[in-house]
């Protein structure tokens, strides 16, 4: 079980690339900074390979003027739940 | 309560990532965990710079760094290999390497890249975050 | 913050490429710094957001959650230094599905084309 | 520049992950860096090359045009350390139009979920 | 006419698309650094917008291990080749 | 004969992009052109640092900058807000923000954006170096 921090736009395709073939079935990725673009329903196909098990830090949608256009299959996360992510899951990366 | 180490690659005032860092070291110490070690590697190095001078208005970086180190006695290292590249050396590397003065100070310490893996195998938890 | 010569020379035309979206990175609020001040400094001063860059223009941003200032503000500032055309990418915008109303303050979209012919008519371009 | 710590602590298994390419940025330089710096230190190390860092491999690379240093040599001492395993993404791999002969060193290509496998049992992972 | 400058692994596809939506029909691309990478034939598709008018920087295709990589539609030039380019061509814009 | 003038983002020892800025004014000069102006924005402004101390073997970015002022007056003009937040500061500055040590000396110099303008401007070409 991994927790997988993801920083670049959805534009970074091959970023978004290699997370998916290091994804595993009982991992989670979560977006901050610009990441949090990926988060849209129009950027859609940037998290299809991660099943759902997508956060997005509330913070980082808040200041990008994002807090609306969350798609629905990601759950949102404060600061502390970002830490909470952490806790639950014994090994995080950081994709940039 | 778990021991938490950062590994934080990103120049201050560039990128979000020093912020982030920051952000969630904080967040850490809130929840009563321990912030044991933050490790400043590759343009990271630049947040430890005694000689920054943000706006008033802006964050100050290394200062948010110090705080952490006097409040909650997290150690600051920054790699000296990537630190003497870039200009961030304290007042003994200063005077070995003939440079007029120096950068770095305590609460910041320089190490080397064995101390990162001592991080990461004594800490519970390792961030990174980079630009 | 805005440093204006003395001996202002004659007008050109500035075409400032903001590529890049804000907050992430500096490179958005760098770039609008140059325009605000080669404005100030008495050019004929262009914006084309492009790609991520139109993030900068939409609606409802904030300063971050350390206090860090947003480029929204500065946004803010353009008309006052006489910047009043902005160009967007109409591919990046619809990619975005992102339309005007989305956006804080009125644009004009561009085609591939029209955005060749823009730069090319610009004897000044920095991206950023 | 390889420092060993006197206490050396039980050996555990680190996975390196190199995603950057040779010369444009200092990520491989520093990813290397660590591994061979882990490895004196006692520790287990693997490299997984993915995506542009499958490039780090490439055979024939040199010094750059100013004489900086490129990461070929870092990587001629793995075997020394006892770094004998490389890694790398079939996927990256075929998209680049590569083979094992293109390669200065024996690789073993992974298939996606042979590389979830091998971070799943690592437990320890940088990704540079 | 104008030249511009190329600095990303063609994987930054975002950025690519951006250079040919400001690429004019006299306009040249000069790839540089780590943009050497798009000058293989295997990297095809990343050029295409380009209609052939593509140099390559010899000291960085070197350095890379590339110079025997190189698409035949991709012209070489070293660094005074470089230096010529921005002399015939009046501006000069880079793409990061 | 034109005059050149470049502006480099990118900082020391991370990207390529500051050799690459420097192995181009190499090429200006020595074709016969005027390398006439160096803008240091963004993290670009690092490598003014008079504190670097990179290995023996590497090139030392900071002496090849002064080296194409003393050879060929090219001017090192260094963003003051994007220097003054990264700790990259003259006597001047340092005394001013009431830092301990100042890390920037002639040949460069702090100087505005409009600086920046100008040198567009008034230049023949300008090119863009960045990470």
């Amino acid at each position: 079980m991994m927790l997988h921090l993801l920083n670049r736009s959805p534009r970074s395709t091959a970023t978004y690339q290699d997370v998916s073939e290091a994804f595993g079935s009982d991992d989670h990725l979560l977006l901050i900074e610009d990441a949090c673009y990926a988060a849209q329903p129009s950027a859609g196909a940037a998290l299809e390979p991660f099943g759902g098990r997508v956060s997005v830090l509330q913070e980082d949608l808040v200041a990008r003027g994002l807090a609306k256009r969350v798609d629905p299959s990601v759950e949102v996360v404060d600061m502390n739940g970002f830490l909470a992510l952490t806790e639950t899951h014994e090994r995080c990366v950081s994709w940039f | 309560m778990l021991n938490y180490a950062l590994l934080l690659h990103a120049a201050p005032y560039s990128h979000q990532a020093a912020l982030s860092a920051l952000r969630f070291a904080d967040t850490v110490v809130a929840n009563g965990h321990r912030m044991k070690t933050i490790f400043f590697y590759h343009d990271g190095v630049h947040n430890a710079s005694a000689l920054m001078a943000p706006p008033q208005d802006e964050v100050h970086l290394a200062d948010g760094w110090k705080r952490l180190h006097q409040e909650h006695g997290t150690e600051l290292l920054v790699c000296v290999a990537a630190g003497l590249r870039r200009g961030l050396l304290d007042v003994s590397e200063a005077s070995r390497h003939g440079v007029m003065s120096h950068s770095l100070e305590a609460p910041f310490e320089l190490t080397g890249v064995g101390q990162l893996v001592d991080a990461m195998l004594t800490s519970d938890r390792m961030i990174t975050f980079a630009p | 913050m805005i440093d204006v010569s003395d001996s202002r020379p004659v007008p050109q035309d500035l075409l400032v490429v903001l590529r890049h979206p804000p907050h992430g990175t500096h490179w958005l609020r760098e770039g609008l710094d140059v325009a605000l001040v080669a404005a100030a400094f008495g050019q004929r001063v262009g914006l084309l957001f492009q790609g991520d860059g139109i993030y900068a223009l939409l609606k409802g941003q904030q300063a971050g959650p350390l206090g860090q200032k947003g480029t929204h503000p500065q946004l803010a500032m353009l008309e006052m230094y006489d910047i009043d055309t902005l160009w967007v990418s109409a591919r990046g915008l619809n990619e975005r599905g992102l339309s005007a109303d989305d956006l804080m303050l009125p644009v004009v979209p561009l085609e591939a084309s029209a955005m060749v012919e823009l730069l090319q008519r610009h004897p000044h371009t920095l991206i950023f």
